[in-house]
């Protein structure tokens, strides 16, 4: 068969992921990040590598040192959490490695919980599901991993949830936030009708919308509608509305990039 | 029982061309593919609003389909194909997917009798085998799919297709957790067993109405793991996991043919060109005119041996070239054109490398489906075409090793973090069982406990 | 004073290629077009809301561009062009027009200086030298265009292009009535007389701002002779008469280069190919990627000679599969891509014949255009290259000769309507003056009383 | 050059145009259809035909042999524009034609108008216009031009028409049918001012909206609009309206296909 000389490749396509890879390894900027504390650094590190066992391991020493365990999750479990998701921004680490970080910290807040009696405070709650009518829920998946990540407590209703279901939900759990994901132009109208039983219940709270159908011109059509296009856009408008509070308007101009 | 393959359709990579297929396929009005010219295959979606009421979504497919054929003969296209990929409703209330299959085929007969284009419909009912949370691929939901099969091959549809999903609860888990036998249990272990019934379910309904069963596409795992690992600088998958997903892919899509589908396979099945090498089937492909429905990697390269081109799916709209079919349509037929002629001017090797070349080197997907590389990892399939986990074992072990060989001629640029992955897939691949039965124990028990979702009884476990 | 070509660029028809133009440009952040590769130029219009005010204007094409850079990266295109369309504000308002083009450069330097991706802008205000009812083009409007260019080239546009409008108010009456002598003296006289004077001024603004200026189109007329045609079946115009048409387009659109202009010339300009075997310029062009914005009977045929690709137009807004600009921008690149292969690997010439090929026999005006046929249209232009009449008038008669060998080898075959057609433009131009002062003042008489909003003033007459 | 042999050149394109082309020529169809008396024949066939001085010979002659001028409009000059139309939308003749047609029945109608103190009754007034903002002008043209031939009386706004100006003349002419042209999608927003102003007024009439920017789903957003896709939609829509009345609805049933 025909082939290329290497040295025509570059004339016609540019592995731009290759020539601009940074020069530190994941490894070596997650080393410059933990840190120093040297009961919470044996944590942190064991939530980047992801490996429960270790972050329980790290754990038991704190608390046997005479750690809070509730003061651990949000000064060992999150600050770890806080470099992996750091990495991931900046385009060092890959979502895997964020996937099984998270599950290793939800272990571990887990574990604080059964040392002590007090119960940890959330960053703040949120509602999440995929449209009626839709099973494309990998997005969703994402999106509710990384909220919890960063400290929100998700309330996940799951795929081909019907819109009821998501109104009982707000009224019962009271979210700072509501998310919605659609894949299908056909399911995502259930936003608007999402959108306006709550208006007409007198709920007035952001409802960040995305997934592969939704596009930005869809959701500004209904009042409460959000949109954001990556996942981690859900934990920067959750992160936003603590910040800034709840106004859509605010969220529309910092998130409506299109 | 289904025959496995064991053997290659084609003595040789280089016998392998876009257009021709070792066992060409007559479907619909006057249409055969793979005998010699490719055909351009128009896929769409309805409006949203058009799903609210049977009557609501027949027009809008009736539109659709008198755009698409007006579009054709405007231009002079000699074939062309239609695709109705089913919305939920359709498939769910399988005499909607009837009527709609009806009304189309009705335009289209008319077209055929007009003007001679030769021309067939595709319909692909919405695999909608699963409770809320669960999948529930046996029982009642299979017989609605089946009803739905049923129901488009007695209304006009040609050709049967689907996107099954099988093995996917435990794929969706593994994969965004770089679990790589997870990524083989689901989709080359199960994914596998539940085609299997699947498709010998298609392959007799096709045969009662004197239909085409087509073929699947593991969309709900290999196209999921590409579509997170997306493009060049996106972060989500290394594209080294992804491509292996693709190959073990392979070896469950192959189960359609054996189970007594036979071709054309479905455009979003970028395993096609290794299902092509082994079974001998025409397929469907898609990849720089789908831009529409999705971004790629290998736009070129995946048309080295398609037989019908197809968009994927595009939003029926209006663009200032018409309707969003009239559009994408075109592009095809024009796409089309371009490899007929080559064929007709003893050019087609020529164009069908220049297509390779264009992303051999682009992506490690690419480096692995450009022809040559595909037909090997379907050497590594049929090698022990029995047994269904071995198969799509082999698949991913080629597959690491094309990586590298291509890695070592110093064409194909991986980054560290691609590479990483890949000697990790690699290493946990080495370290698999070669006993089926094994695996498979070893699997149950795992998955059974980290995937809350998955329910042995699906796969008859 | 402009010095006229009279000689071809090309020794044959055979020497012109995809990628290579005689005369490569130098344009933008790294770019060079016609020098061995092909690129694609993106092109878009703002959704209709953004036009309301400069703000939201400048916004949606900063989406704009930062879309259709990312995608770019995102399958490793090596390089892109953008091309801004005017929306009449942003001429109208040349500071608009201005701060467009500054906004998108600087987008556009951010991605080269973190990528090196090569790249380029082009503006092409709109011309807007009218009045309700009539042409204005002398005085005030002429002035305003030409600030337009000064504001766009001062802010960073890399290229810059018109479709003026010379000779259209004669052309709009005649098209649609068979008028032989109108459609050659609305294009070929009147429309090279503006050319000139608009083409003296684009050239010393580009000169003065060390930017490139590229080329025009007969958008005006050619085009609209070609919409007009329309498809195969399209009963508003014969095909012939808009071949006919486009060749004397050619006499006029070369204006721009003998006053200064070095191309690349613009996407629309269906007769680049004629230009480029008398000039030796580089040349965009569009068609089977550019469904988006019009439907052509030569969807492969034009890629030919190109040395940009481009989609001619798509409003932004959301598809599947990103932003429409997005989509249709992979499209083009994956069709350089392909050309950029074969460039490299030695089969250009055989890529060009089979782009040529699919459509030479489908439609006259592709047979005409094919690149033997359009190198011989160039002949007879530069034959009489000093005369813009008689040049045109050659180019309209060579045109007729070619379709009947074309009938004549059986291989191009047309309708009875369209033979009768041609027939009697061919018997028009036989008939018509060699003189190019009498061809003028009889048409000055018989227009002037018969198109009631010709004003000879606009042409200094 | 590479060339295609002549036999596979069918494999890679069908010319259907010329696959399809009619047995019967235009002129033959037109014989067909000519109206039999021997004092119209003339006026119909110089209509067909395009020839304004045959065309007034013709008329000529019929009232000297004692025909009503006023008559002669509606029985030979719309009988022969009727002979034209109707190959034209069988697909026998091509436009061009129908414009030089077109270009002799208004000559015709002229000369009968001067023979006569009588005033001809047109079908119905349409006024036309182009977009403010938008130069495209020919599309308009055609539907004017066909409009006329069918015996409708054209108010020619032209292009670039201010929507104040639409209004105005449609307060004054009291039209049936106001057709608007766009082929931008920037500018096909004054349609729905031009809807607006002219309900705020209390104005009811069909809308016809067309030209190559303009589609179906956009024209159906504002109340009075009708979508047409060909310029001899035009004509259809008028011809429906004096059958059926200007009902939106029903208009929309018959026209909105897509
Ligand atoms: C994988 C896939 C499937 C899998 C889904 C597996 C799963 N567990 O989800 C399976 C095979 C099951 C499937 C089934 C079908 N599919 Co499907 N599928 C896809 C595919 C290829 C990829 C989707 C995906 O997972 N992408 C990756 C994830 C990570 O992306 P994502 O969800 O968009 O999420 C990202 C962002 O959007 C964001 N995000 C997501 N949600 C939110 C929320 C907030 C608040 C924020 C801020 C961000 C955010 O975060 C993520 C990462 O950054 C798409 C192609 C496409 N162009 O989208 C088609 C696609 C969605 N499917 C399509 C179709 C038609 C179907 C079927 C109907 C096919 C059929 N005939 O059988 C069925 C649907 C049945 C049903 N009732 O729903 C069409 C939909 C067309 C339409 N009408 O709109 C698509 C677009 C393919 C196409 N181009 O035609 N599909
Ligand atoms: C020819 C042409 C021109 C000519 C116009 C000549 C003239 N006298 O009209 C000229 C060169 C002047 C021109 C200028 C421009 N143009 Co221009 N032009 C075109 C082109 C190529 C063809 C248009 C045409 O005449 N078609 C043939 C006619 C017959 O079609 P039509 O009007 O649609 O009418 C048919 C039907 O729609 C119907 N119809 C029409 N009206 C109605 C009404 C009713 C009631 C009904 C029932 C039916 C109906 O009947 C007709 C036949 O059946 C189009 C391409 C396209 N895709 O449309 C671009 C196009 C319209 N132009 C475009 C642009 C951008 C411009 C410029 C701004 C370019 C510039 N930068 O200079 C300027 C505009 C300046 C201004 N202020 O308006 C864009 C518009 C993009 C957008 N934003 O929407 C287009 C779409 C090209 C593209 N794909 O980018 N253009």
């Amino acid at each position: 068969m025909l082939d290329l000389k290497l040295e025509d490749i570059d004339g016609i396509l540019v592995r731009y992921n290759v020539a601009l890879e940074k020069e530190m390894t994941p490894d070596e900027a997650a080393e410059e990040l933990y840190p120093k504390d040297e009961l919470v650094y044996p944590i942190a590190k064991a939530i980047y590598e992801g490996e429960e066992d270790d972050v329980i391991d790290g754990l038991k020493a704190a608390i046997d040192a005479g750690k809070d365990p509730i003061t651990l999750i949000n000064e060992s479990l999150m600050v770890g959490m806080g470099v992996v998701s750091q990495l991931y921004d900046e385009g060092i680490i890959f979502l895997p490695n964020v996937m099984m970080s998270a599950d290793a910290m939800l272990d571990g807040i887990e574990f604080c919980k059964t040392q002590t009696t007090e119960v940890p405070e959330p960053k703040g709650k949120v509602v999440c599901h995929v449209a009626e009518g839709d099973v494309h829920d990998i997005g969703k998946n994402i999106v509710a991993a990384l909220l919890r990540a960063s400290g929100y407590e998700v309330i996940d209703l799951g795929r081909d949830c019907p819109v009821d279901e998501v109104i009982e939900a707000v009224e019962k759990e009271k979210p700072m936030l509501v998310t919605g994901t659609a894949l299908m132009t056909t399911t995502m109208y259930a936003f608007k009708e999402i959108n306006d039983k709550l208006l007409e219940k007198g709920i007035q709270l952001p409802f960040a919308c995305g997934g592969g159908a939704v596009n930005q011109d869809f959701v500004a059509q209904y009042d409460l509608g959000v949109y954001g296009e990556e996942a981690s856009d859900a934990v920067k408008i959750a992160n936003f509305i603590v910040e800034n509070g709840e106004g859509i308007e605010k969220l529309r101009e910092e998130f409506h990039k299109h | 029982m289904v025959k496995k393959y064991t053997s290659m359709a084609y003595a040789s990579a280089d016998d392998m061309l876009f257009g021709n297929a070792k066992f060409p396929v007559k479907a619909g009005l006057g249409l055969e593919i793979g005998a010699g010219y490719t055909t351009p295959e128009i896929n769409y979606a309805p409006r949203p609003q058009a799903g609210k009421s049977k009557e609501k979504l027949i027009k809008e497919y009736e539109r659709i389909t008198t755009d698409s054929m007006a579009r054709m003969v405007q231009i002079g296209a000699p074939s062309v194909v239609l695709e109705t990929e089913h919305v939920e409703q359709m498939t769910n209330n399988p005499e909607w997917g009837g009527a709609v299959a009806h009304a189309q085929k009705t335009i289209m007969e008319e077209y055929h009798d007009e003007y001679g284009i030769k021309c067939a419909l595709r319909h692909t009912p919405g695999d909608i085998r699963e409770d809320r949370d669960y999948l529930k691929l046996t029982g009642d939901k299979f017989d609605l799919l089946m009803e739905s099969f049923e129901q488009v091959a007695q209304n006009g549809a040609d050709l049967l297709s689907v996107e099954s999903m099988g093995g996917k609860e435990v794929f969706d888990y593994s994969i965004l957790r770089n679990d790589t036998a997870g990524i083989l249990f689901g989709i080359g272990v199960l994914g596998s067993m539940d085609m299997e019934t699947v498709w010998t379910g298609v392959a007799d309904i096709a045969k009662k109405n004197g239909v085409v069963a087509a073929g699947d596409t593991d969309c709900a795992q290999a196209n999921t793991a590409m579509f997170i690992a997306g493009g060049l600088l996106d972060k989500n998958l290394a594209h080294t996991i992804a491509i292996v997903a693709r190959a073990i892919s392979a070896g469950r899509s192959l189960c359609a043919y054996e189970a007594g589908a036979t071709g054309p396979g479905k455009d979003c099945g970028y395993e096609n060109t290794i299902l092509k090498s082994i079974s001998g089937v025409p397929i469907a492909q898609e990849g720089k005119t789908s831009t529409c429905a999705h971004s790629d990697v290998m736009g070129n390269l995946v048309m080295q041996c398609c037989d019908l081109w197809s968009n994927e799916s595009v939003e029926y709209h209006g663009e200032f070239g018409g309707t969003s079919v009239q559009c994408w349509g075109e592009s095809l037929a024009y796409d089309c054109s371009l490899m007929n002629v080559a064929l007709k001017t003893g050019k087609a090797k020529d164009l069908r490398d220049m297509f390779t070349l264009s992303d051999k080197y682009r992506d490690p997907q690419g480096y692995v489906l450009a022809y040559d590389n595909a037909y090997r990892v379907g050497e590594a399939i049929a090698k022990d075409g029995n047994d269904n986990y071995l198969r799509a074992k082999n698949a991913a072990v080629e597959c690491c090793n094309i990586i590298n060989e291509g890695v070592a001629s110093g064409k194909l640029k991986l980054t560290r973090f691609e590479i990483n992955a890949l000697t990790k897939v690699k290493d946990d691949l080495d370290a698999l069982t070669d006993d089926s039965d094994k695996f498979m124990s070893d699997c149950l028990t795992r998955f059974k406990e980290e995937v809350a979702v998955f329910r042995p009884e699906n796969y008859g476990l």
